[in-house]
C-alpha cells in the first residue's frame, strides 16, 4: 500500500457499522477509506452511492457524501450523478443481491458505455440483510432459507460476465486481505472507465459455507501468479477457475470513458456551467417552427 | 369563413405526413393558425392513417367535428371518408389510380380527380409518392394558398434531401396547383392572410423547449410512444445548450440516472408513457425520500398494458397519483394546451428545485402528438427560475444538518462537492443529519417528525398555485370540467354549446396535485349541472374530484376508444346529461361499420367491403344487432351477410352467400 | 382475570423471539388464546427489540395498551421499559448482569432478578443467551403456566438442534422455574386452562396455508419484509404439495413468472412489499389485459421508500389502487386479522380465475408478522374450489375465440396445450380472436368493446361479494372505520369505548376493490360520527371512502412512526374526535424521551441517558420545546441539556455542561 | 434441412406480418416454422412468448399458442408457463432492445438456471418499433435518431454474455440463410436447457448500415470452418470476431435443465395435477403450529 496523502480517519462517518461483528464488510470499509486516502481525494469531493442490503449500507459509515439509493440502482444513480457532476470521485458499493441479481442488467450496460464508475461488490454469496436466502452467486445445491433443498441454480460468475460485458477494469479481492484489496480500489478510482472489485466478503451470520477459512484456503495472488492483465484470454481462464480462487486485478485495458465522448461535456461538468444556455440557439429552433 | 378542415388518408409510408406538414406551414406562414391531428398506428408499413389539418384566421383548438376538403392517397380513404365530406366540399385524389364511386360523396360535394401520371410525366422517372406533392399542390390551389409560399416551404420540408428531390416535389406542387386552377375556382375561404407566422409545433416540442428555457442540463429517456420525439428533439439539440442527453437501456435506469443528476445539482428531467411510468414508480418516492428535485413527463396513451400505443387517452391518473409505496411529497401538473407545456415544464422546474420533490407533468399522446400554432410569447425564454435554498459552504464540520426540521419542511441543500457539509441522503428513514432510523437507531417520533417535514412542503405548494383558470358564463347551466390536455377541445365544445342556447362554462384543471379543492368547489357551486370530461373508461378524474371535494358529478362525457374528444362529440352527449338521456353504449352505425371492415380486412382481406348496415332486433341473437352485407369492391357481388351485436360488439354469425356458379345454376334451372 | 401482556426487550441476536416463542406455545398448548408483536429493527445483531406477548382466556385481538411482566434481557430494556409495568406487575430479570435503579420501576411493582449464573452452573459452559431459558422458567412460574408442558415446548421448539443443546434449555427453564416458585408466588391468573391447543401462527404462514389448501401451484418471490417468510414457508413445504417455488432475480421476474404460470393453467401467486410492488406494477395491468389470473399479496411496511423496514403501515392504498397505467378488471382485498388472511388468499383465487384477472391481497408488517392463535375450523382444507369458465376441446379448426365478447364479459379460456384452440394473448389492444388493433387491423369501435368487455367483469364480481362486516351499537354515536389488518384492534377499541361508555361501532372494509359502497353508506347512515382508523399519515383510506361514496369522515385517527395501534390509542383519538379536540401532533413527553434516546445514542454512545425531561415555552427556541438533562448512565453525573422542538422535532440546541474538573475547581473556590 | 414432419403450412397465421416488405424477421417466421414442422411439434403444444418490437409482433403471425408480453420480460413470462407446463414447447421470440437492452438481466439468470427454452433473438442493432433509436448492439459511433452526433457506447456482445452467463447452447443465424437458421432453432429446441439463436436480421427501414449486403460479404459458416462446438474458448474467441462474422451453433453442452433439478415436477407438469395437495401434509403443518 503506498503512503497515504490523507489519513484514515478522514474518513471516520458519523456512526460505527452495525454489521454483525467479524462480517467481512468491515474490511472492505477499511479498505475503501485506505484507497481514498493513498489518493488524496477530500471527503467532500467523493460520492458513495449504493443500493439496499447490509453491504449497502457502507456509505452510513463512511465521510464523505453518500446516496443509499434503492435496491439494485445504484449504478444507474451513480451514473446520473457523475454526469452531472464528473468533478466527483465516484464509487459505488453493494452487495451480490443487488448488484449481480436485480441489478445485474445496469452493471453490464455501465461496463459497455465504460462510465467513470469504480464498483465494489461484496459478494457474500447470500443475501445478509433479508436474513439468508440464496443469490445468484451461491453455488449449485447449496442449503438456504429460499432452498431448503438445494439451490437448483448455477452461479453466475461476475468476474466472466464483466469481461464479456467489455469491462476495461476487472479485479477480486478478499476481506482478509485489506492492503490488496485497498491497492485494488485506487486502481478502480484512477482508472478511466468503469472498474469492478468483486470481493469476497463473508458473511459470518448466514453463510457459514463460504468462511474466511474457505477462502483462505483457496485463494491465491494473480500478480505473483505471472498473470497479465493485458491478457483478455488469460483473464477469462482466471475468472474460470473454481477450485483455487484468484484475487488481484484480471484484466485491465484503457479506452476513452462514456465522458470523453459525450459532446455536452466538452465544457466541463454541467453543475458547474450557467443554468440559462444558449438564447441565440434557442430562438433559431423556434423560427425553425413558423 | 371560420375554420376549414382538410383530411388526408393513406396506409403508413405513403408520405402523409409531409403532406399535411407542407399544407399546415404554407397556411401557418401566411398568417393562418392551424392545429393537426394524425391518428394512425403502430406500423411502420401499411394501415390506415388519417391526419386532420384544421386551419382559420382565429385560433384553432381542436381538430374539429367537419371535413371539408378530403385528399384520398388510397381507395381505402375515398371509401371511408368520402361519404363524411360536408357540402360545398372538396375531393382530391389521383383520378388515374383511383375511382370515387358516385354513391360515395353526399350532395354538393365536388371531385377534383388529378390526372396524376400525365402531370408528372414532365419530370421523368419519379416514385409514385410523389402523387402528393401534386394533390398538395391541388388542395392549396382550392385554400386560395399563395403558390409561392407553398414552393417556398416544400423546398423547406425537404430541405437536406438530394436536389433533384427537392426540385421534383416542388415541380410537382406547382403542377398540381396550375391543373386545379385551370379547372375550377378556388374556395372563398375569406381569409385575409396576415403574412405573420406563428411557430406551428408539437406538445413535445413544447415540453422541450420549456426543458431548455429553464435550463434543464440533463435528459435520460428510453423510447417510447408518444414520448420518443421528445428525445430525438432533445438528443439534436440539447447539447447546444449544455445539455447531456442520455438513452438508457430501461425506464428504471433512466429515472435513477435522473434522480441521480439531480441530487447532484443540474436540472434533470425524462419522459415516458405509461408502461414507462410503472417502472418508474418505486423510484418517484424514492426522490421525494431523499428530497432530490426531478421532472417527469408522463405521455398517457390507450391502455391499459401496451394498449394502442399510437392512439391517445386520459387513462393514467390512477397511476400517477399513486405512484410509489407510502407517503411522500410531490406535485402533479397537467397542461392544458401545447403553449401551457412550455410553461408547465418550466415550472415544473422550479417546485421541483425549490420543494426539493420529484414533479410530475402528464401529457397524452393527443397533446404531445398534435400540432398546433402558439404566439411567439407563449414561448419565453426569460422566464423565472427559482432554485430553492441552498448551502454553498458551511462554516464548521459537522454543522450541516440535511434534513433539517424546519417549519416550512424545506431544508437547505447541499450539493456533492460542497465544502464541509458530506452527508448521507437515505432511502431509509433518516433523522436530520442523515443517519438511519431503520437500524440500531430506531426512533419511532423522529419517523413521525420527518414524514410530517416532508410533506409539510406540500402546504407552501398548495398555498403558491394559481387557481383553475375558467372559461364560459359566470353562471352556467352545465359546468364542463376536465384536466390537462383538453382544455381547447372543452373550450370549443363551451362555445358550440353556447351557440346552441345551453348557458356553457369551463374549469380545467391544471394542478392535480396538490388539488385546488377550494376553487373547484366554488365554481361547482356556480354551477347547475357539472359534467365531467375525460379521455377513458372509468371516469378516473372524476372520482379523483369526488375524493378532494366530495363532489359528484351529474355527468360524465367519456370517450376511450383510442381517438381524442371533437367539440361537436363533447356538446352532443353533455346534453344529452342536460336532458336526461344516457350515454349511448351500443354500437353506432358508424362504429358498426368500423367493425365490420375490421372483420373483414383481418379475415377476409381486401376484396370486400360493407357495403349497407341495417340494424335488426334481438330475437334471433340475443341482442340488438348490425347485419352488414358485404359486396365486392371491384364488381359489388354479394359477398355474404355479416352479423354483428350492437351492445357487446361481438361478430354473431357470418353468412356465406350462396356460391355464384351455384346462384347461375339456379338461375338456369 | 382478563388477558395479561408480557413484555421482553434486547437486542438483535439476544434470542429473544424465541423466549417469546416459548412462553406462548407453552400457553396456547395449555389453551390459553395469544397475540404477539415484535418491534426489531433492520439490523442482524445490536438495536432495541421489544416484543409483546398478550395471553389470556378469550380471544386475544392486539398486543394491548397495558405491560405486566417484563423480561429485560438488557440494561437499556430496564431503563426504557420498567417505568410502564403496572401496578402488580412484575421485572424478570439476571440480577447478576443487570441493575434495576430503584427510581424506574413504579409503585407495586415486584423485581424479580435472578441469580443467572449461579443457576446455570450446574450445566457447565453454556453460552450467555441460555440466561433467556432460565428467565423464561421464572415468567412462566409467574403466569402459572404447568412447568411439564413448558419443558415439552422448550424441547420442540429447539428440537433439531444438537441434542445437548436442547437438554441445556430444558434444565435451565427448570432451574428458572424452580427458583422462581421458591421465592415467590405466582400471579392470580384465574386461567382454567382447558389444555386444548389452537394453531398459533403469523398472518404470513395464513397466506401461505391459504395458498396451499386453495391449490396453488406456483409461488414466486424474491425476498422482502414483511412477506419473506412465506417464501421460506413455502419453499419448505410447497413440493410437498406439488407446488413449484420459485426465486428469482427481481420482482419484475417474479410477477411476470407467475403470469406465466397462471396462462399456462396452474393457480399462482407471488408476495411482496411496496417496492417490489412498484415494480410489479406494469404487469399487474398486463395480466388484466390477457386476462390471466393471478394473486399478489402486497405486504405493507413504513414508506416511503424503502423507509423503516421492519416498521407496520397501511400506506400503499393509493399504489395498488392506482397500479398500472389505464383501466382494466382486478379485485383488491385487505384481510381484516390473522384468520381471514388464510380465507382472503383461497378466495382471491377463487375470484382471480373465474374472472381471469390479477387479485391482490394487501396484508402488512404487523399482520404479516405477528403470531395470533386461531380456532382449527378457521384454516379449512375443504373449501370450495372454482376455476372458471373453461374450453377443454374445439370441435372445428379456427372456431375458438379466445376474447368472445360475451353480456358477462368472461370468456372461456383455453389453456395452451388445448386441442385447436391456439390463440395468441397480446398486451396489444385485440379483437375476439386475440388479433392486434394496434397494428394495420385499427378499429376504434373495436378497441371500445373490447374494453367495456374486460371492465363488465367486475360487475360480476361487485354482485358476489359479501358486505363488510359490523361490530358494536347498531346506531352508535361513534363508527370506527377501517381496513384490512386493523380489524381486531379496532374491535378492541370499541369494546373499550363501550367500557368507558361511549356507544361505538365499527365497519372493517375487507373489499376494496369492488368497492361495497351501498354498504357503507347504509352503515355510516346510522352512525352520528365517522372517524376513519388506519396506519398512515394521509389519510389514504378516507380519501378512497370520499373518492367512493361521496362521504368525509368526521375524523382521522392516524398512526405513521411505524408502529401498530392499540385500543387504547385508538379510543383516546376517538374520543378526542367526539369532543372536538384536534389530534396532537407535538411530541409527547414519552416521544420527546425516545427523541432524546435516538440523539444520545447515535451521536453520544450508551454512557448517557435522558433522565428528566422538560417542557420549555417558545420564547427562546421559535417554538415550545422540551429540554432533557442527559445523565450518566453508570453515577448519573450531569452531561448536559438536550433541547428538542416540540413542534419540528429539530435538536435546537445541545448545551454541555460545565466539565467536571472545572465544576469541582469552583467548587473549591 | 431435416425433412419435415409436418408442412410448414401447419403453422400459418391468422393474419399476414405487418413487417416492412423484406424485413429480416421473415425469414425468422419461415425458419421457426421450419423447425417446428422439422420435430413435428403440434401447433397446440407450441408456445411462443415475446416481448415488444416489431420482432416481438411475431406470436401474432404463426399458428401456435402465444403471449405477446411486455417490453423485455418475455424470458420470466416464458419460464412461468414453461413450469407450470414442461410438456409445451416454449420459443421466446424478440428484438435486440427487448432481449439485450431491457430485459438484458433476466436472460442471462434464465441462462444460468438452465430453463428449459429456445430463444431467438432478432438482432437489426436497432429499436425498429419505436421508429429507429439506437440499441445495445448499434455499433459505436453510428447515427441514430437517438445519437445524432454519434453513438457513444460500445455495443453488447450477445454472444460472449451468454456464453459468460454459462448458456449450453449458443447460436447465430442470419435472416438471409434460412436453412441454417432453421437448423439452429430446431437444435435449440431439441437442446436440454436455455439455447440462444442471435439472428442478424436486417431492419431495412432505420438501419442502413448492417443490411443484407453488409451481412453478406462478412458472414461465414462455423461449421465449415471446423469449430468445435465442445470448446468454449474457441467459442468465445469466434463470438469475439468482427471482421468476418461467423454464423452457427457456436457451443454446445449438455447439463441438467432447471426442470430435472425442481423436487415439484418430479411427478409432472402441475398444470396436470390434481388441484388438491396432500390433505395429511397440510394436517401435520397445522399441528406443528399447535
Ligand atoms: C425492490 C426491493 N426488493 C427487495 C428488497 C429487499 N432486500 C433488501 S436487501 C436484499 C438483498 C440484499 O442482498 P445483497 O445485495 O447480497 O446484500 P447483503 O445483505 O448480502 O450484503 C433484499 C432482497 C428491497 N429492499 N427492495
Ligand atoms: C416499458 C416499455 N418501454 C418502452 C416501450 C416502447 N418500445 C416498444 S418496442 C421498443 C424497442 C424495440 O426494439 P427491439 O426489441 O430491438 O425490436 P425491433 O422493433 O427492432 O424488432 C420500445 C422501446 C414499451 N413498449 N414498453
Ligand atoms: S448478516 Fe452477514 S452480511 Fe449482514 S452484517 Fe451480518 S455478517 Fe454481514
Ligand atoms: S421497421 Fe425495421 S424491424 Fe420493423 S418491420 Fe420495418 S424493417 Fe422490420
Ligand atoms: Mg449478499
Ligand atoms: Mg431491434
Amino acid at each position: 500500500m503506498a503512503t497515504l496523502e490523507l489519513p484514515i480517519e478522514t474518513y471516520d462517518g458519523p456512526v460505527d457499522p452495525d454489521w454483525c461483528p467479524a462480517c467481512g464488510d468491515f474490511g472492505v470499509l477499511k479498505a475503501l477509506k485506505q484507497a481514498a486516502g493513498s489518493l488524496g481525494i477530500r471527503p467532500d469531493d467523493m460520492l458513495v452511492v449504493s443500493g439496499i442490503g447490509c453491504s449497502s449500507n457502507l456509505p452510513g459509515f463512511i465521510h464523505a457524501y453518500g446516496v443509499h439509493g434503492l435496491h439494485g440502482r445504484a449504478v444507474p444513480l451513480a451514473t446520473g450523478a457523475h454526469l452531472a457532476n464528473t468533478d466527483l470521485t465516484v464509487v459505488i458499493t453493494g452487495g451480490d443481491g443487488d448488484g449481480y441479481g436485480i441489478g445485474l442488467g445496469h452493471m453490464l450496460h455501465a461496463m459497455r458505455r465504460n462510465l467513470n464508475l469504480t464498483y465494489v461488490v461484496m459478494n457474500n454469496q447470500v443475501y445478509g440483510l433479508t436474513t439468508g436466502q440464496a443469490s445468484p452467486t451461491t453455488g449449485l445445491e447449496v442449503v438456504t432459507k429460499s432452498t431448503p433443498r438445494g439451490n437448483p441454480e448455477l452461479p453466475l460468475n461476475p468476474l466472466a460476465m464483466a469481461l464479456a460485458a467489455g469491462c476495461g477494469y476487472v479485479a477480486r479481492g478478499f476481506s482478509g486481505d485489506v492492503a490488496q484489496m485497498a491497492g485494488l480500489i485506487a486502481g478502480g478510482m484512477r482508472h478511466r472507465g468503469f472498474a469492478l472489485v468483486d470481493v469476497f466478503s463473508p458473511c459470518v451470520t448466514y453463510n457459514h459455507l463460504n468462511t474466511y477459512p474457505y477462502f483462505r484456503e483457496r485463494v491465491y495472488k494473480l500478480e505473483e501468479a505471472g498473470h497479465d492483465p493485458a491478457d483478455l484470454a488469460a483473464a477469462m481462464r482466471a475468472a474460470g477457475e473454481s477450485e483455487r480462487l484468484p484475487t488481484g486485478l484480471f484484466y485491465q485495458v484503457e479506452r476513452p470513458s462514456y465522458a470523453d465522448r459525450e459532446p455536452a461535456l466538452a465544457d466541463g461538468p454541467p453543475v458547474k456551467r450557467p443554468i440559462k444556455g444558449n438564447g441565440d440557439a434557442f430562438r433559431s429552433l423556434i423560427a425553425a417552427m413558423c | 369563413m371560420g375554420a376549414l378542415s382538410i383530411g388526408i388518408g393513406g396506409a403508413a409510408g405513403d408520405g402523409l405526413a409531409r403532406c399535411g406538414d407542407i399544407l399546415a406551414r404554407t397556411g401557418t406562414r401566411l398568417g393562418l393558425h392551424a392545429y393537426a391531428y394524425n391518428s394512425y398506428q403502430s406500423v411502420i408499413r401499411g394501415g390506415h392513417i388519417w391526419l386532420t389539418l384544421r386551419m382559420g384566421e382565429d385560433k384553432v383548438r381542436s381538430h374539429g367535428d367537419h371535413l371539408n376538403l378530403l385528399i384520398a392517397l388510397n381507395q381505402d380513404t375515398l371509401e371511408r371518408h368520402a361519404p363524411q365530406v360536408e357540402a360545398g366540399g372538396w375531393i382530391v385524389y389521383a383520378a388515374d389510380r383511383l375511382t370515387c364511386p358516385e354513391r360515395l360523396p353526399g350532395k354538393d360535394v365536388n371531385l377534383l380527380g388529378m390526372p396524376v401520371k400525365e402531370l408528372l410525366k414532365p419530370l421523368g422517372k419519379v416514385p409514385p409518392v410523389m402523387q402528393n406533392s401534386v394533390l398538395v399542390g391541388a388542395a392549396a390551389h382550392l385554400l386560395g394558398l399563395d403558390p409561392a409560399v407553398l414552393e417556398g416551404v416544400t423546398g423547406d420540408i425537404y430541405a437536406g434531401k438530394p436536389v433533384e428531390v427537392i426540385a421534383h416535389n416542388v415541380d410537382a406542387t406547382r403542377a398540381g396547383h396550375a391543373h386545379a386552377r385551370q379547372h375550377t375556382a378556388a374556395l372563398n375561404t375569406g381569409w385575409a392572410f396576415s403574412r405573420t407566422a406563428r411557430p406551428f409545433l408539437t406538445g413535445n416540442q413544447a415540453m422541450a423547449l420549456g426543458a431548455l428555457a429553464a435550463g434543464c442540463k440533463f435528459y435520460a429517456a428510453y423510447p417510447m410512444t408518444p414520448v420518443s420525439n421528445i428525445l430525438h428533439y432533445l438528443a439534436a439539440h440539447g447539447p447546444d445548450f449544455g445539455m447531456v442527453v442520455k438513452q438508457c437501456e430501461d425506464e428504471i435506469a433512466v429515472i435513477h440516472t435522473a434522480i441521480g443528476a439531480g441530487y447532484a445539482g443540474v436540472r434533470a428531467m425524462c419522459a415516458t408513457s405509461g408502461g414507462g411510468f410503472a417502472l418508474m414508480s418505486e423510484a418517484v418516492g424514492f426522490a421525494g425520500m431523499i428530497e432530490a428535485p426531478v421532472v417527469i413527463v408522463e405521455g398517457q396513451r390507450a391502455g391499459p398494458s401496451t394498449g394502442v400505443p399510437t392512439k391517445t387517452e386520459q387513462g393514467d391518473l390512477n397511476q400517477v397519483f399513486g405512484a410509489s409505496q407510502g407517503d411522500y411529497p410531490r406535485a402533479i401538473l397537467a397542461p392544458v394546451d401545447t403553449a401551457d407545456a412550455f410553461g408547465s415544464v418550466a415550472e415544473a422546474f422550479n417546485l421541483a428545485e425549490r420543494f426539493q420533490m420529484p414533479v410530475i407533468v402528464m401529457s397524452d399522446l393527443a397533446l404531445a402528438e398534435h400540432y398546433e400554432t402558439v404566439e411567439h410569447t407563449d414561448l419565453d425564454w426569460d422566464m423565472p427560475i427559482d432554485r430553492g435554498e441552498r448551502v454553498d459552504d458551511v462554516a464548521e464540520a459537522d454543522g450541516y444538518l440535511r434534513y433539517r426540521l424546519t417549519p416550512s419542511g424545506v431544508s437547505p441543500r447541499a450539493l456533492p462537492g460542497t465544502p464541509r457539509a458530506a452527508h448521507i441522503a437515505a432511502s431509509d428513514e433518516h433523522d436530520e443529519a442523515g443517519i438511519l432510523l431503520s437500524d440500531v437507531f430506531a426512533s419511532p417520533p423522529m419517523r413521525r417528525k420527518m414524514h410530517e417535514k416532508r410533506m409539510r412542503k406540500l402546504e407552501a405548494v398548495a398555498a403558491q398555485l394559481p387557481p383553475p383558470e375558467r372559461y364560459g358564463a359566470s353562471r352556467p347551466e352545465v359546468l364542463l370540467i376536465g384536466w390537462g390536455s383538453t382544455g381547447g377541445v372543452i373550450r370549443e365544445a363551451v362555445d358550440l354549446l353556447s351557440e346552441r342556447g345551453v348557458v356553457a362554462g369551463q374549469m380545467q384543471v391544471k394542478y392535480l396535485l396538490p388539488f385546488p379543492t377550494g376553487a373547484m368547489l366554488e365554481a361547482i357551486d356556480t354551477a347547475r349541472r357539472t359534467v365531467v370530461v375525460e379521455n377513458n373508461l372509468t371516469g378516473q378524474f372524476a372520482r379523483y374530484l369526488r375524493a378532494e371535494t366530495g363532489h359528484r358529478a351529474h355527468g360524465l362525457v367519456l370517450r376511450y376508444d383510442g381517438e381524442p374528444f371533437t367539440p361537436g362529440y363533447i356538446a352532443e352527449r353533455a346534453q344529452a346529461v342536460l336532458t336526461g338521456r344516457s350515454q349511448p353504449l351500443a354500437l353506432s352505425e358508424g362504429e358498426a361499420r368500423e367493425c365490420a371492415y375490421h372483420y373483414i380486412r383481418s379475415r377476409l382481406g381486401d376484396m370486400a367491403w360493407p357495403a349497407t348496415l341495417r340494424r335488426v332486433g334481438e330475437h334471433v341473437y340475443g341482442e340488438p344487432a348490425w347485419e352488414a352485407r358485404l359486396e365486392g369492391r371491384d364488381d359489388g357481388h354479394d359477398m355474404g351477410l355479416l352479423v354483428i351485436g350492437a351492445d357487446t360488439g361481438a361478430v354473431l354469425a357470418l353468412h356465406h352467400p350462396i356460391p355464384r356458379t351455384q346462384e347461375a345454376a339456379h338461375g338456369h334451372a
